[in-house]
């Protein structure tokens, strides 16, 4: 069996490597998914989420005040809480700069949405070919960013320390409903990034390593898979 | 007080008129809560501005300063008018029935006698026909056109309820409404008590407003009894004491006085002064002027004051004025004729009216010497502050001395309040710093002036190496060894009068109380009203009995009252001509056929018949004074006069300005605004988060009232364009303040005359020392001029303009 | 010294009965071993009780002063806590917000602790030892009167006036320091000597 | 004659200076903040409750003053504003306060100063204590009083939110919650509080609850003799009744005292944040937690099939081929 691969010289690629959204020809065939940059952002974020959920819970219910045991006790748990507030609410916005243009719903979207058991039940070849993100992972993209802003507003309206005088106490307790309640959505649509990315394999390692094997590429994401094959953002260096 | 503070509980009605006792006095004030709560009582507020006490109130009404006279005297007119009199108590116990001289006579807002150059009265009509047997002249029938009855009811004529609307800025509802309630009280079984301070005493005739007051109690007959009198609410919590003890320029103590140019020895000085009865068989106490007088000498001079040298009569200074009191010192003093002045826990240029002659005054000193436990503005008074003491400090030549003493905590003694009650405190804490009692440092000036003179003789220093000072301790005078001295020991045997041969008190042992004082040197007392203080039982000062018989309110087991521990004067009143009790429910005293018996210390002999002996034993007559005679320089009747500035001239006489016989100097006469230039009213007054110029060192009250401000109502606030909160600039022709204001409901413009008037209320306790906010006085603005009789300063009343402005500017100094 | 603080209050006099009932309600007499409690120790516990006499207005409201130390017993005495007297007839424990804040005005900032001394002209005080500044005013005062005590009027009467130094007294010190500052007034021939109640 | 001293008295006796042992303790709690279960206390203190009886106050401080030294607080000098008012609100060093209000009476046209001590009103129903998230503390004794327990507060400011009266406020300088504390470490002694103590007309009285009550009906009786027909007692019910009560001469509209509260009880939407989304919330969380782990457990996994990864590998080497295509035929 020819290997035209020994007749040709390689060529040098058309694209960078590791540059995001490329294709490295392997073998195996990996595709680049997000590059450092964007893999800090995200770690950052999701660091700042885990602790403001563990802090948040803290206060939000006596059976989990322990919690502030890991922050140095109440009054630390209720000092350093706002402030992680502050850096999540930055640090995802920074990120969702870059990603809500590749987030805008679009038709394949609904007939994914429509198409959910078969998600769920993994058949996916039943489903449309996708471009670089499903209609879940854009509903968890927006649901987080409209939580954000639910709780940064809501968390500084509460933020006695500076705040306390700007608002009334009826709209402090407000915030303080919505706050608990946006926290309660924004945990649940969490628990659902998470699970989410431990049951579709492979995926993890795109926010670790930044790049899924081709394989999960052509499964998940054909799309794009194949947008990039067709405009040759393939690195063939060995 | 004529009652004490915890017998006010026992009243009826209340009339807080030239107070404000619950802002002022407000552990006092409780007990007028008690009487409401507990006796249904009511109480009636007449005041310029609707205060604290007023919140509390069952009817205010409001009032123009300086017209309380006109509204008094339309009371009592009212209550003649409508036969709301207590006949018997009147008819027994006051000199209505005496008949006066031919001659008297009041018109034009003048009475008769009146000299405008010397501005003083020839008083010489004003007194009693007396008659042959040298009593005088009465007509009890009270029919004699003459008698003083008769002339009151005709000097009354004109205060009609118009015409206190007129003067007075009272709608005449109001004014009916307040007088219906008080006529109430001529009921022997209803008192009133009226509660004043010195919203009535500093005034051009403040004497006269106490006056017209007094004249309506003694005609509702509620002198004397429980729930009744005038009580006066003294300021300080020794001034009661200070005067007592005679620290003042025409007194000595008791109320002893000073002798004058024309008391040449001491005969002639007592012939003045042992008033004998003007009816008979009256007591007329003061007939043991003499006792007391030379028990006081030989308290002074012990051994140098001998019957043959008149007891060392001339050791005491004699007076060629009435008196050096403060307005004329600080005269003297901004005329160069002051060199020296000591200040003892006082703060004259807050105190004091015209502030700016306050402090030239002061600069004119050779040297001052203030002993204060804390700092007071007079101490630096030379200290720059920008505004808030704007002088010229390298001009001010006037060496200072600031000594530091302690205060109350740090030392024993006793405090006579309002009530004369004389209460032994004990030191609880050591003195801070160098801090030392106010009688150590006067022991150590007196000793040293002692021992120059002993060294270098100098002009007549008999009086200072004569002076009693056998102290065991000579540079530090106890509190004991003083109290001991005030009370009185005697200097030899004491003899029984009944029983020649028993000896009563032996030589060197305390008087049991002044009854035991002699007039033939065997006995020596410092202040005889405080004879019994601390005699041979003991510090009867430091009692802590609190046992209340029957709930009089009378406590005769705590401390000390002075006279004789009595705690009720005139209470003899209490019980009709027989001796029963006006109202069996509120008994003080009962004549039980051979004894008087009760709750109170008599203040007759226990044993005087009751148709005999009248209960004013003070007076010459036995009974009190509806018509003072020469007694008062402005007059025998209250009559009405405007402040010496007024927003309105006075009905009576358009012409006349103030007080026609107070005095007033040429350079202050200059300095009287008029209605045209200053057309708003001014008063002065205390907040209850401070007291005078002291808490404002103090964090806690400096919190609670931290900064100077000016109250104006509404209407005025609306034509001046002034802001609430923002700040004013208030000037009168003496000086000017800033100020934040306060634009209050509680304060009205009144209509006097026919024109409005408006009132700015500016309180008192700021100063540029202490934790509060820099500030100033009222003093700043007013006038110096003071009472015809005592000149108590009309800081009360005087004129002011007012503007919006910018917070003053202060200049940082390194203290 | 009559220091008796007699514990005997209104509450045996008829009529306290409900403030009695109220204390009683608060659990007394059957306070058992106490565990750790929250609320704050109290803090009068072993301080020195003192009758005093409130300073300010005539009411003369009866207080006791709560120290640290006995100047009975020869302690330095430092105020801890000032609260009115139960047992007083008139303020029956009650203070006004003067009274109830004594202790910030005995222990203010500007309590003078000093002799001081201000040179004519000078812009500050100086600190002074008390010989130097009672030496130096006793010599200021004899020597004004010396030179302007009146000894005798125009008439030639004895008139022993010294109009050229005055002095206010206080309008709060005791009656005994009164007593002691009047001998010394009077008989040095001061006039113009006087006190707050003109005022 | 009337005896003038039957009114209830905060202070029967002077305070004591032997040590004592403190009343109030632990077994006394009925309450304790973020705390369910509690023991139940072996003994029930009788309720004790403050009166203000507001138509005797003259407004004279004396409660702030008195509160200011027992508590040790240590307020500001402020500057005036133009009310009489200071400090112009409660702050963390003021824990008691006059408020000053000039009131016309429509019916009388006559102005009425009414001055209203405004300070912790010690409810039945703690709004703060429910409020609180920090176990222990904000606690509640057997005899009413609510306290803040310094040690456990956290500053989170949650009491204010669901204080009904607008009453702790936390300190700037330690960040805990400060309030009126009843002077609990008086009544530990048998002491009333000392604002009580102080106050010169005793328009504040502190006894039982049942006393003061009591004692609010003859003050009542009192002030209808006197006109004052709408006299009335305030003990809000909506917050099951409170341990400081005010006799009002105008118990109709208590708004007019400073806006008093009319109908106080802990805001809807504190008992929705502190009930149903507590536990609502947890359930759901857990729920969610549970439903992913079992569908984990029991759903088979979303792998990528070695078939998917060769139509990957074809899929690029394709690509690549045409595109070294396009260039050999150029």
């Amino acid at each position: 069996m020819s290997t035209p691969a020994n007749t040709a010289q390689p060529k040098t690629s058309p694209v960078k490597t590791g540059a995001e959204d490329s294709i490295r020809r392997g073998p195996p065939v990996e595709v680049v998914r997000y590059g450092p940059g964007k893999r800090i952002n995200h770690w950052v974020t999701a660091i700042s989420l885990i602790l403001l959920l563990l802090s948040g819970l803290a206060m939000f219910h006596p059976s989990l005040f322990f919690l502030t045991e890991l922050f140095g006790g109440g009054q630390m748990t209720r000092w350093i809480h706002p402030w992680i507030g502050v850096v999540l609410f930055i640090s995802f916005f920074i990120l969702f700069a870059q990603l809500w243009k590749l987030n805008l719903p679009n038709r394949d979207d609904v007939q994914w949405a429509s198409q959910i058991s078969d998600v769920i039940s993994g058949h996916e070849e039943n489903l449309p070919e996708l471009g670089k993100y499903n209609a879940g992972q854009k509903f968890i993209f927006w649901g987080m960013a409209a939580l954000i802003i639910v709780l940064i507003v809501t968390g500084i309206m509460a933020w006695e320390q500076y705040f306390g005088h700007l608002t009334s106490i009826p709209a402090q307790r407000i915030a303080l409903l919505l706050h608990s309640l946006a926290a309660v959505a924004i945990i649940l649509v969490f628990i659902l990034h998470v699970y989410a990315a431990i049951w579709t394999r492979g995926t993890i390692r795109a926010m670790t390593r930044g790049t899924v094997t081709g394989g999960w590429a052509w499964r998940h994401h054909r799309k794009w898979l194949k947008d990039m094959a067709g405009r040759g953002r393939i690195d063939s260096t060995k | 007080m004529t009652n004490a503070w915890t017998d006010i509980k026992n009243t009826d009605l209340v009339v807080v008129m030239g107070g404000n006792a619950a802002e002022a006095h407000p552990c006092g004030f409780k007990w007028v809560t008690e009487a409401k709560a507990h006796r249904g009582a009511k109480l009636i507020v007449v005041d310029p501005r609707y205060t604290r006490t007023a919140s509390v109130s069952d009817f205010y009404a409001p009032i123009r300063q300086g017209s309380d006279i006109a509204f008094l005297n339309g009371v009592m007119k009212y209550c003649i008018d409508n036969g709301k009199v207590q006949w018997d108590y009147m008819k027994a116990f006051t000199n209505a029935a005496f008949i006066v001289k031919d001659g008297f006579g009041y018109k034009d807002g003048l009475f008769t006698g009146y000299n405008e150059e010397k501005r003083d009265y020839d008083r010489s009509t004003w007194d009693y026909v007396i008659g042959e047997d040298g009593f005088a002249v009465t007509d009890p029938t009270l029919e004699h056109p003459r008698c003083v009855w008769n002339l009151l009811k005709e000097h009354l004529a004109p205060y009609t309820p118009e015409l206190v609307e007129q003067v007075c800025g009272t709608p005449k509802e109001k004014f009916l409404k307040v007088a219906e309630m008080i006529a109430e009280c001529s009921s022997p079984t209803k008192t009133m008590t009226s509660m004043y301070a010195l919203g009535w005493t500093q005034h051009s005739k403040g004497s006269q407003n106490i006056r017209a007051m007094a004249m309506l109690q003694l005609i509702l007959g509620n002198m004397g009894v429980r729930g009744g009198g005038m009580n006066a609410l003294r300021g300080h919590s020794n001034i009661q004491g200070l005067t007592d003890l005679g620290l003042m320029s025409h007194l000595l103590t008791g109320y002893l006085t000073m002798p004058s140019e024309k008391d040449t020895d001491f005969e002639t000085y007592m012939s003045t002064r042992q008033f004998k009865p003007l009816r008979p068989g009256q007591t007329s106490y003061w007939q043991n002027y003499r006792k007391f007088m030379v028990s006081f000498q030989k308290a002074m001079w012990g051994d140098a004051a001998t019957a043959e040298n008149g007891w060392a009569f001339n050791y005491l200074p004699k007076l060629d004025v009435p008196a050096y009191d403060i307005l004329r010192m600080f005269e003297l003093m901004n005329n160069g004729k002051v060199n020296g002045y000591l200040c003892q826990g006082f703060n004259p240029i807050l105190a004091f009216p015209n502030r700016a002659k306050i402090t030239s005054s002061l600069s004119k000193l050779k040297f001052m010497v203030t002993m204060d436990p804390l700092e007071t503005e007079t101490s630096r008074f030379w200290e720059n502050h920008g505004d808030f003491n704007d002088v010229d400090t390298a001009s001010i030549k006037t060496e200072v001395f600031q000594l530091p003493t302690t205060c109350f905590a740090e030392e024993d003694g006793s405090l006579t309040n309002s009530g004369r009650w004389l209460q032994w405190h004990w030191q609880a804490s050591s003195p801070p710093g160098e801090a030392k009692h106010d009688s150590w440092i006067v022991a150590q000036i007196f000793l040293r002036m002692r021992e120059l003179y002993r060294k270098e003789g100098g002009a007549f220093p008999d009086p200072i190496l004569n002076l009693t000072w056998d102290y065991e301790d000579e540079n530090e005078p106890t509190a004991e060894e003083l109290a001991k001295e005030i009370n009185g020991r005697a200097l030899s045997d004491l003899m029984d009068p009944t029983d020649p041969t028993k000896v009563l008190v032996a030589a060197g042992k305390q008087v049991v109380n002044f009854s035991q004082l002699k007039d033939d040197g065997s006995t020596m007392s410092g202040c005889w009203i405080y004879s019994g203080c601390w005699n041979e039982q003991g510090n009867n000062m430091g009692r802590r009995d609190n046992h209340d018989p029957d709930e009089t309110g009378a406590y005769l087991g705590w401390t000390f009252a002075w006279p004789l521990n009595r705690r009720t004067l005139y209470n003899r009143a209490s019980a009709d001509i027989n001796g029963k009790p006006w109202d069996p429910s509120r008994k003080l005293l009962e004549w039980d056929g051979a004894k008087w018996t009760g709750y109170d210390i008599p203040d007759i002999s226990p044993t005087a018949k009751p148709q005999d002996v009248g209960p004013f034993i003070m007076n010459q007559e036995g009974v009190s004074r509806l018509f003072a005679r020469g007694m008062m320089r402005d007059g025998p009747f209250p009559a009405h006069m405007e402040p010496f500035e007024s927003p309105v001239e006075n009905v009576f006489n358009r012409k006349m300005r103030g007080n026609p016989v107070a005095r007033v100097f040429a350079s202050d006469a200059a300095q009287l605004g008029t209605s045209a230039e200053f057309p708003y009213a001014a008063t002065s007054y205390r907040l209850t988060e401070h007291f005078h110029y002291w808490t404002k060192h103090n964090r806690v009250n400096s919190a609670l009232q931290p900064e100077f401000f000016v109250e104006i109502s509404e209407e005025l606030a609306a034509e001046k364009k002034i802001e609430h909160g923002g700040w004013v600039r208030v000037w009168s022709k003496r000086g000017s303040v800033k100020a934040k204001a306060v634009v209050t409901k509680r304060i009205r413009p009144l209509i006097c005359d026919g024109k409005p008037v408006h009132i700015v209320g500016i309180p008192l306790h700021w100063g540029f020392t202490g934790s509060a906010k820099k500030g100033f006085g009222p003093n700043s603005l007013a006038a110096f001029v003071g009472d015809a009789n005592i000149e108590t300063p009309e800081s009360k009343a005087f004129l002011v303009n007012i503007e919006p402005s910018t917070a003053p500017k202060d200049k940082e100094v390194n203290v | 010294m009559n220091m008796d603080l007699s514990r005997r209050s209104f509450m045996k006099l008829a009529g306290a009965g409900v403030a009695a009932t109220s204390i009683g309600a608060l659990g007394f007499g059957e306070a058992e071993a106490a565990e750790i409690a929250h609320v704050r120790p109290f803090k009068l516990a072993t301080t020195t009780e003192t009758r005093q006499t409130c300073p300010y207005c005539s009411v003369a409201c009866g207080i006791i002063i709560y120290s640290k130390g006995d100047v009975r017993k020869g302690d330095k005495a430092e105020v801890v806590h000032i609260e009115g007297d139960v047992d007083h007839p008139t303020n029956r424990g009650t203070l006004c917000p003067k009274g109830a804040a004594l202790k910030d005005f005995v222990k203010s900032p500007t309590r003078l602790l000093y002799p001081m001394h201000r040179k004519p002209g000078s812009d500050k005080f100086e600190r002074m030892s008390w010989d130097e500044a009672l030496d130096r005013i006793a010599r200021l005062m004899k020597d004004d009167r010396d030179a302007n005590l009146l000894l005798k009027n125009e008439k030639g009467l004895d008139v022993n006036r010294w109009t050229t130094t005055g002095m206010l007294a206080a309008s709060a010190t005791s009656n005994e320091t009164a007593w002691a500052t009047f001998k010394f007034a009077k008989s040095i021939g001061m006039v113009g000597f006087d006190n707050q109640a003109r005022v | 004659m009337a005896n003038t001293m039957d009114s209830p008295r905060t202070a029967v006796s002077n305070p004591p200076v032997q040590p004592m042992e403190t009343n109030l303790t632990q077994r006394d709690l009925i309450r304790r903040s973020a705390t369910s279960e509690l023991p139940n206390p072996e003994r029930q203190l009788t309720p004790v409750a403050k009166l203000i009886d507001v138509s005797k106050c003259i407004g004279c401080k004396a409660c702030q003053s008195a509160c200011v030294e027992w508590n040790d607080t240590n307020p500001a000098v402020g500057e005036n504003v133009g009310v009489y008012t200071n400090p112009h609100d409660l702050t963390a060093d003021m824990f008691t306060l006059m408020r000053f209000t000039e009131w016309v009476n429509p019916e009388t046209d006559n102005l009425e100063w009414l001055i209203r001590k405004d300070g912790c009103m010690h409810c039945a129903d703690p709004g703060c204590l429910k409020a609180c998230p920090a176990p222990g503390a904000i606690v509640q004794y057997s005899n009413g009083i609510v306290d803040f327990v310094h040690d456990n507060c956290i500053g989170c400011g949650y009491c204010v939110k669901g204080c009904p009266f607008n009453i702790p406020r936390i300190s700037k300088a330690d960040h805990k919650a400060y309030k009126c504390t009843l002077c609990s470490d008086r009544v530990a002694v048998g002491q009333g509080p000392a604002c009580a103590k102080a106050c010169p007309t005793q328009a504040i009285v502190f006894g039982t609850k049942e006393d003061m009550k009591k004692h609010a009906e003859g003050r009542i009786a009192d002030l209808k003799s006197r006109g004052y027909a709408n006299a009335g007692l305030y003990d809000p019910p909506g917050v099951g009744g409170t341990h400081v009560m005010y006799v009002l001469h105008h118990n109709d509209k208590p708004h007019i005292y400073a806006d008093l509260p009319d109908n106080p009880a802990i805001s809807a939407v504190v008992q929705t944040w502190k009930g149903a989304t507590k536990y609502a919330g947890l359930a759901v969380m857990g729920l969610a937690a549970a439903g992913t782990i079992l569908h984990g457990l029991f759903a088979k996994a979303n792998r990528v099939s070695k078939h998917e990864e060769e139509e990957a590998k074809e899929l690029v080497d394709e690509s690549v081929e045409h595109a070294e295509k396009r260039e050999e035929d150029a």
